[in-house]
């Protein structure tokens, strides 16, 4: 989960998700930074609203498996 | 005071030495209670509170005669049987031991309804006989069945306020409900100039527990709100922080060891139910697999 | 269940679900295709309104999560 | 929660929450006062709306992971 | 909510709720203090378990995440 | 989802996940291929046992499906 | 929330949450830093079990998916 909270934290901060910044805050908390999930991450995120994508219920993603309980 | 007999002087610099001796003088009302609950009462009272019955005049008099201001005002409270009660205690806690040390007791005839009287359906230990009669003519709605006297429905037979009739009060001790409560009535508390009448004393527990749950529901909500990190908030922050990654993750359908069974069941279940509409039109567009 | 995993697909990137198209996702999948069941497919998903049909899962799970409250 | 009760509080009495009013009530509480966490309670209080903040339910943040279970 | 507000306060500083403390903390609050009201909180909280109480408050707020699902 | 969807689709069809099958599916369905997304996709579900991760939402998956029968 | 974000980072990365490490991290993030939070959160993570808390969600998250098994 460390690229999310990086891109959570990026976003909070109001900084822009980018390579570099996503890659510096990875450095600077200790992780190895693999480039192409950086990239991955970056790309995902493009087309996201990530505030409305914190705050709608996973429900969807996560009811069908939820649902098994 | 020549006419005074000594006896009555005594009494009262007795009355004044405990007025001034405790911080809490209540006025209470003794009437209806039996002699033996009395007893019981002064027991559990022994430790924390002084019980002193005496004349009105007499009790009037040690108020009056009391250096502490405002006290005589008491003397607005006697009814009944008036008794005067000492303690240290804060007039609340008085009253609260008070109050949950009283008894139900029958119900008087001419005595007043503290609140509705109610009857409630169901069976009694009746057996058929006159008693029906006596029930119908209370107003209380009884009938026969299957060898019992039974009351058909809920029945509101003396309304909170109203005076108790001598039938009905015999009614209800025959039906076991005893509506009246006997103990120690309260009717005000003096502390330092202040009176404290039944209705302020009457402390709410309900109330305070739901205020007490209020005020840490409020403090977590602002602390986590607010994001003020302590040692009951941290826990839901995080809780939220991930919660939010989550959200963001699965949103985003961003893999990782996290999402990655999530969005893997979520397309399979997609893939289940879309299957499942197609096999509804047509069973050969599905593969065997699927044909459950 | 390729081949409603192939529907899906396509839905999701927004192509028509034509056979051609089913067929050729299928192949580079390396799917033996099944013309008959190509056609029955197509037909099938004609009256079917397919992002509905995936959004019941959710909600059909969600219920049972509730339920399990 | 002492820090919480006691902005609670100044807030409720109509006080300033200010490092000055915050240690006074912690003190007449008998609570050891810490001062970093006096600081970051009145810079965490700054922007927010206290009255909104404490009826705003905070276990709902949790909620949508937590529904799935 | 101010007495119960110090009631809390004390509570969590592990001090006792007597008159004279909820007194101290209210004042230092910049409350005008009513006696009877500081008597009256003290025997209300007599027979509440406030420790039991926040408990309760936290499994009932956990409930209605669930029942959000 | 077109990502996992391919996934599923290979796993289905009993091919391998890999970068080059990945693509091709996505291309033959006319998507857009991320070449980041693709090593995060494969990456990911190295170490998962797809089947698995299947069967233990089938419980919750046959609900639906016998809801919408 | 720009300081849980790091610090759910750090653990994440097991990277201890230290004062410089938290900093650095908000710092790389180009987050103002406030030292008394900073303090602060340490202080609070010191009674948490992060991990415990961080299961109570994620687990609920992916509970149900093993109770279908």
């Amino acid at each position: 989960m460390e690229y999310i909270y990086t891109a959570m934290l990026l976003h909070t901060t109001g900084q822009e998700i980018s390579e570099e910044n996503v890659k510096k805050v990875l450095e600077a908390a200790g992780a190895e930074v693999d480039e192409a999930r950086v990239k991955a991450l970056i790309a995902a995120l493009e087309d996201v609203d990530i505030e409305e994508a914190m705050e709608k219920t996973a429900v969807a993603a996560a009811a069908p498996v939820a649902a098994a309980a | 005071m020549p006419h005074v007999a000594e006896w009555k002087k005594d009494e009262v610099a007795n009355l004044k030495d405990l007025i001034n001796s405790y911080e809490v003088v209540g006025m209470a009302n003794l009437a209806d209670i039996p002699a033996p609950q009395l007893q019981q009462m002064r027991r559990t009272l022994k430790d924390s509170a002084t019980l002193k019955m005496s004349r009105k005049t007499l009790m009037s008099l040690a108020l009056n005669d009391s250096e502490k201001a405002q006290i005589e005002n008491l003397e607005d409270y006697m009814e009944g049987q008036p008794a005067l009660i000492f303690t240290n205690m804060n007039p609340f806690k008085l009253y609260k031991i008070l109050e949950s040390s009283k008894t139900p007791a029958p119900a008087k005839a001419g005595s007043i309804a503290p609140e509705d009287i109610i009857v409630p359906k169901g069976d009694t230990a009746f057996k058929p006989g006159p008693v029906l009669g006596e029930l119908q003519k209370a107003g209380i709605p009884a009938k026969i069945e299957k060898g019992k006297i039974v009351i058909t429905n809920d029945k509101v037979i003396v309304e909170a306020g109203e005076v108790i009739p001598r039938d009905v009060a015999s009614i209800l001790t025959r039906l076991e409900i005893f509506p009246l409560e006997v103990g120690i009535d309260l009717r005000a508390a003096y502390e330092a100039e202040t009176i404290y009448t039944s209705d302020l004393l009457t402390v709410d527990e309900e109330k305070t527990l739901a205020d007490v749950q209020k005020a840490f529901t409020q403090a977590l909500n602002l602390s986590v709100e607010a994001v003020i990190f302590n040692k009951e908030s941290t826990p839901l922050i995080i809780q939220k922080a991930v919660s939010q990654s989550l959200n963001l993750a699965l949103n985003a359908e961003i893999l990782n060891e996290k999402t990655r069974d999530v969005l893997l069941a979520k397309a399979y279940a997609q893939m289940l139910a879309l299957a499942s509409e197609v096999s509804a039109k047509d069973e050969n567009a599905v593969d065997d697999e699927l044909k459950e």
